[in-house]
């Protein structure tokens, strides 16, 4: 049994956000304890964590993200940043993230011009951040993809800094969408803000047969409770 | 107004006199038109489908209502419904799939229950044939392809989007339904049975409210022009009957109207679907037993200028109806405004006076526009009993047997021409969200945990599968019928889970041709024969008719959607990771009986003989069989013998495993591919258990065949059965997985 | 000759467009009170090659029909074709 | 004054264009061989109010660079603004 308080996580509630609810039971399955927040509320105070969860906020609109990153809550999302807050954005959660500027590039269409729903593995490639600080680089995952728009582009310089920095975290083994240098996530410089396509929260049930978003998830909340 | 425009014909038009005892106005002639369409008034088809077994203690509620909801126990009901989007998708396939999906959503949170899952049941004329060198064939082709990437990107964008995931469906390609595809959506629910609301109007005074999109001119006339008359080659000229659909204001109504439902906030609350707001509103005030007024100007328009007739016949989308006390409706108003939905008090609920019927008045503002009497548009509406005779070339369509073709000359190549592969289109759609999904498309059913926000602590599963098979039905209607139920409800059973009750929606051609209207009863009683011995009850449906093109009509198409259950989650369920090794024991006959099977109509293009038979009683006992076998744990997994048969069947397990197979026992390419009913594979490391359970079963009762044997086992890299096969299986995989994205042209990425 | 083409594809009138109307809405609050009534299209650009002007037109209105819009739900427009 | 407005957002130059790309596979194989290079952008329409027009096109600017295109991938062009 842990004997320390338990970590708490704020995951952010866009209108049309739809995985907030299976985040929270994926990390409820850690132990860390969930709270909604919806996108009007201006204050992130008293969180150990922040998710951005995947969804069609705004209904993708435009652009995934373009409209979603003009919400109130996206100012409290900045300062909480800046003060080391951990972020985590997920498939959507992503895609808002490199819109409102806080991780780099961007994301387009799948190459295949298809949504696209399946397993996925995945590589670790940077360990450096505390979202995969527990696991060794070469370490490959199972994870779930489910996105239209999860093409990672960014311009050469960009690029370049994210691989000196050790911001790629995760790369496709085969990558299904055509993403730049198979990415499928980032962090920002400072590690503290992470973006990836797949979703760990699908991977985190026995019943649902793969397992590999819990060796996710527990990194990351063993890096914060140390 | 013309009134034949409204597809109303001249007996109609003298009822409608005589009903109000004067001459109708244009306005009350585009309601009746509306309501007493084929789509709306199901004229052609109420009678019949009167026989349908209905009831049974678990059904809170049964067909006529927004959805079907079954008491699972625990105080959880499920919702579930089924429809069609045939005749919108067949001219605008992205929007018509689309708008389908969101429709059929609505009828499952309209009754108040969270959409936890979708299937679609889709059908489209050949992609794959191989003679493409003829010029009809290859423009017929394009236009199928087309339409089928249009329908599968349609469902994928408002389902993924709006956040209900597709975990399941069939995909039928035959030539019949070039130019008319087939898009038949199921949505299922859950709910707190406590939260159940039905699609009613009650209490005098309370207020009439429409949420979500503002009224436009699109769809107008939908229901009479479109959805209750066949495609000719002027289907252009139909355009504005196509409607857009808006995920995002989708999403946002669920949203809105559980959380009003949770705060018990409306007495009830309809979806507006075929009919628009006239459908909706009369409906409601018919269940309830009052009367509605509204008031047309206070419809909230898209559009400056909008006749009575169009904002009381529009189809827009995204919209609802809520009858709120009016004591409530500003704390109606906070939700939606907090959910970014319109709304807009349109009308009151009025009580019928002590000796007069309720009526349906429109207003605008003092002015009465129109003033029927409800019920003359909904329980009231015509009702036909269409004259009916078997088509003409019925008994050639069962003389000419299959067994007549040569065999082939080798039965690898002719089973690999069967494989088709599925995962082209559920890779588009999201079949994970809710983590609910506890095994992922490809299998005979999907199996789905029962959990949602409000309900997180059950331990029970449904299982759900969508079927259908036009060929069967075309050479025998009542016994195809009846098979398609079988099949269903076995497919249901292969995940380990009872089945209770199904939905069906009945997809056949013009239904004041003779035959049409035969082939129909014939399927319902079909239907009715294999619930009654399945103990399966029907909770809801719909009817399609008048899916032709140029005068052609389909082959007769019910499509079954059957939900079973599965008690606690803590019994072992099915498990493909374990079957290495395993032996293959088959649970039913082998028989060498070809009729009616996809063999003889991919590879031959034969499409006569009679089906083999169907010994419902036996189904029943097999079905118990295999549920017990796989809640005891004795089993590691089930695939029923359906399309392609035997061969299908043992090939499917193999590309999904991973794993080979070697079979001996069968001999023949007619066991190979028949499709006798009321087979399955079950694969298992305790053979002599499986056979003994059926051999203490009723199992064997009349007849001295073996019901049970084992036939192979599980194991290497290639498909080997018999004499007859030696495929490698990863052959045999790319196959199956290209099939579709090879015919499309498509270079999978 | 070759002419550099562009063409716009838009929603039929009468038919709503919930893509432009959430943005629409969206922008209030985002500081453009300003701007409203948006609606959002393809913007195709292409290259046709033809003996004349007429020719090309000709060709277009073909794409258009069978290609480029579904003239159920959409209407197009050849908003510029030039000589290049 | 009311401005309409008519701004195309397309792909930055040198970034693949999958949606262009599968109609220029298409055309061929559908009797349109002399159609080439086709790009798909966003056509979007709109009203603004504003008292001049460079004032009108002021806040456009801002508009498409916060809004109606992501400038990493996207750029944008008035192709047309009218006083209604
Ligand atoms: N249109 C579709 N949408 C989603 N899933 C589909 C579709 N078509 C087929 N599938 C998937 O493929 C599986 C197998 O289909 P099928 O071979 O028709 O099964 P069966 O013969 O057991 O009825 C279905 O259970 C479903 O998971
Ligand atoms: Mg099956």
């Amino acid at each position: 049994m842990r004997t320390r308080q338990a970590l708490n996580a704020g995951i952010v509630v866009f209108p049309g956000s739809n995985c907030e609810h299976d985040v929270a039971l994926a990390l409820n399955s850690v132990n860390v304890t969930t709270q909604f927040v919806w996108h009007q509320s201006c204050s992130l105070d008293g969180l150990d964590l922040v998710v951005l969860p995947g969804g069609f906020a705004h209904g993708d609109y435009l652009r995934p993200g373009a409209i979603a990153r003009f919400s109130p809550i996206m100012k409290a999302l900045v300062d909480f940043i800046d003060n080391g807050g951990v972020v985590l954005g997920i498939c959507n959660g992503f895609q808002i993230l490199t819109e409102a500027g806080l991780l780099p590039g961007a994301l387009c269409k799948n190459k295949g011009l298809k949504f696209l729903c399946q397993n996925t593995k995945v590589r670790v490639c940077s360990n450096i951040s505390p979202f995969t600080a527990n696991l060794p680089i070469g370490t490959e995952l199972d994870l779930p993809i489910n996105h239209f728009s999860g093409n990672y582009i960014c311009d050469t310089d960009t690029l370049n800094e994210l691989e000196s920095h050790g911001q790629i975290v995760l790369k496709y083994v085969a990558n299904p969408n055509g993403s730049l240098h198979d990415i499928a996530g980032i962090t920002n410089l400072d590690g503290n803000v992470m973006g990836l396509m797949p979703h760990p929260e699908r991977a985190c049930d026995e019943l649902c047969s793969i397992t590999d978003g819990m060796v996710l998830l527990n990194s990351l909340v063993h890096s914060l409770d140390s | 107004m013309d009134y034949k425009a409204l597809g109303l014909v001249d007996d109609e038009f003298d009822s409608i006199k005589d009903i109000l005892g004067r001459l109708p106005n244009n306005l009350e002639l585009a309601m009746y038109g509306a309501m007493w369409s084929e789509h709306c008034s199901y004229k052609s088809s109420r009678l019949h489908l009167a026989k349908l077994p209905t009831s049974a203690p678990y059904v809170v509620v049964g067909p006529g209502d927004n959805a079907g909801i079954i008491d699972v126990g625990d105080g959880i009901g499920v919702a579930i419904r089924i429809e069609s989007h045939n005749h919108p998708s067949a001219l605008e396939p992205h929007q018509g799939a689309a708008t389908g999906v969101g429709g059929i959503i609505r009828d499952i949170f309209s009754a108040g229950a969270r959409p936890m899952a979708l299937c679609d049941a889709l059908a489209f004329g050949e992609i794959i044939k191989r003679d493409d060198s003829l010029d009809n064939v290859l423009n017929n082709k394009r236009q199928n392809s087309w339409l089928l990437q249009g329908v599968v990107s349609g469902i994928s964008w408002y389902g993924n989007s709006v956040g209900v995931p597709t975990v399941g469906g069939e995909t039928v390609f035959d030539d019949c339904y070039t130019s008319n595809p087939l898009v038949n959506v199921l949505c299922l629910g859950i709910l707190p049975l406590k939260r159940l609301v039905r699609g009613q109007a009650t209490g005098d005074g309370n207020l009439v409210v429409m949420l979500g999109a503002s009224t436009g001119r699109d769809g107008i006339g939908g229901v009479s022009t479109l959805a209750s008359s066949g495609f000719v080659d002027d289907a252009y000229t139909k355009r504005p009957s196509v409607q857009i659909g808006d995920p995002y204001e989708g999403k946002r109504l669920i949203e809105a109207c559980l959380e009003i439902l949770d705060k018990n906030l409306i007495v009830g609350l309809q979806d507006l679907g075929g009919g628009g707001l006239t459908s909706a509103a009369s409906e409601a005030a018919t269940k309830g037993g009052v009367g509605i007024d509204i008031d047309v100007t206070a419809v909230i328009t898209r559009e400056a200028g909008m006749e009575p007739f169009e904002i009381m016949t529009s189809e827009s989308q995204e919209r609802m109806l809520a009858i709120v006390p009016p004591s409530n409706f500003s704390q109606v108003e906070e939700i939606c405004k907090r959910w970014e939905i319109n709304l807009s008090a349109v009308g009151k609920v009025t009580a019928p006076g002590a000796d007069a019927s309720p009526r349906f008045r429109i207003l605008r503002g003092k002015e009465t526009l129109a003033d029927i009497p409800v019920r003359s548009l909904t329980t009231q509406a015509p009702l036909l009993d269409r004259p009916s005779s078997p088509p003409s070339d019925l008994h050639f369509r069962s003389q000419q047997d299959p067994a007549i073709l040569p065999a082939p000359t080798s039965c690898g190549e002719d089973l690999l021409k069967l494989l088709v592969g599925n995962s082209w289109i559920y890779r588009q759609y999201d079949h994970q969200l809710f983590l609910n999904t506890l095994r992922l498309p490809g299998h005979d059913s999907a199996l789905l945990r029962l959990r949602s926000p409000d309900i997180l602590f059950s331990k029970k599963a449904v299982a759900v599968s969508v079927d259908s098979n036009s060929l069967w039905c075309s050479l025998d209607p009542y016994q195809g019928a009846a098979m398609t139920v079988a099949e269903s409800a076995l497919n249901v059973s292969c995940a380990g889970a009872k089945p209770l009750a199904l939905v069906d929606c009945l997809n056949f051609g013009n239904p004041e041709h003779e035959e049409v209207m035969w082939q129909f009863k014939e399927v319902v009683n079909g239907i009715t024969q294999a619930c009654l011995d399945l103990s399966l009850v029907v909770v809801g449906g719909n009817v399609s008719f008048y899916n032709e093109t140029n005068e052609r009509d389909i082959e007769p198409t019910p499509v079954v959607g059957t939900l079973g259950l599965i008690q606690s989650l803590e019994q072992p369920l099915c498990d493909l990771k374990q079957i290495k090794g395993d032996s293959i024991v088959l649970l039913g006959e082998l028989v060498d009986h070809l009729g009616g099977s996809a063999w003889a109509k991919v590879i031959h293009n034969h499409r006569t003989g009679h089906l083999p038979p169907l010994d419902l009683r036996f189904h029943a006992d097999l079905i118990r069989l295999l549920t017990d076998l796989i809640s005891s744990g004795i089993v590691h997994y089930a695939h029923d013998v359906s399309a392609g048969g035997l061969g299908v069947a043992l090939a499917e397990t193999a590309i999904l495993s991973g794993i080979g197979c070697e079979v001996g026992t069968i001999s023949s390419h007619g066991q190979l591919f028949s499709e006798a009913p009321s087979r399955v594979l079950v694969y298992t490391d305790q053979p002599n258990k499986v056979l003994s359970a059926a051999r203490l079963s009723n199992f064997n009762l009349g007849s001295s065949s073996p019901q049970a044997q084992v036939i192979g086992e599980v194991d290497g890299e290639f498909i080997k059965i018999g004499n007859l096969v030696n495929l490698s299986l990863s052959k045999a995989t790319s196959a199956f997985n290209l099939s579709i994205p090879n015919a499309l042209g498509e270079t999978v990425c | 000759m070759r002419f550099a083409v562009l063409i716009e594809v838009r929603l039929r009138e009468g038919l709503p467009d919930p893509q432009g109307n959430t943005i629409a809405q969206a922008l209030p609050a985002l500081g453009f009170q300003q701007v409203t009534k948006v609606t959002v299209g393809k913007a195709i650009r292409l290259f046709v090659d033809a003996d004349s002007e007429t020719q090309a037109r000709a060709t277009l209105n073909r794409l258009c029909l069978e290609l480029l819009a579904n003239p159920i739900i959409e209407e197009t427009e050849v908003l510029s074709l030039v000589a290049s």
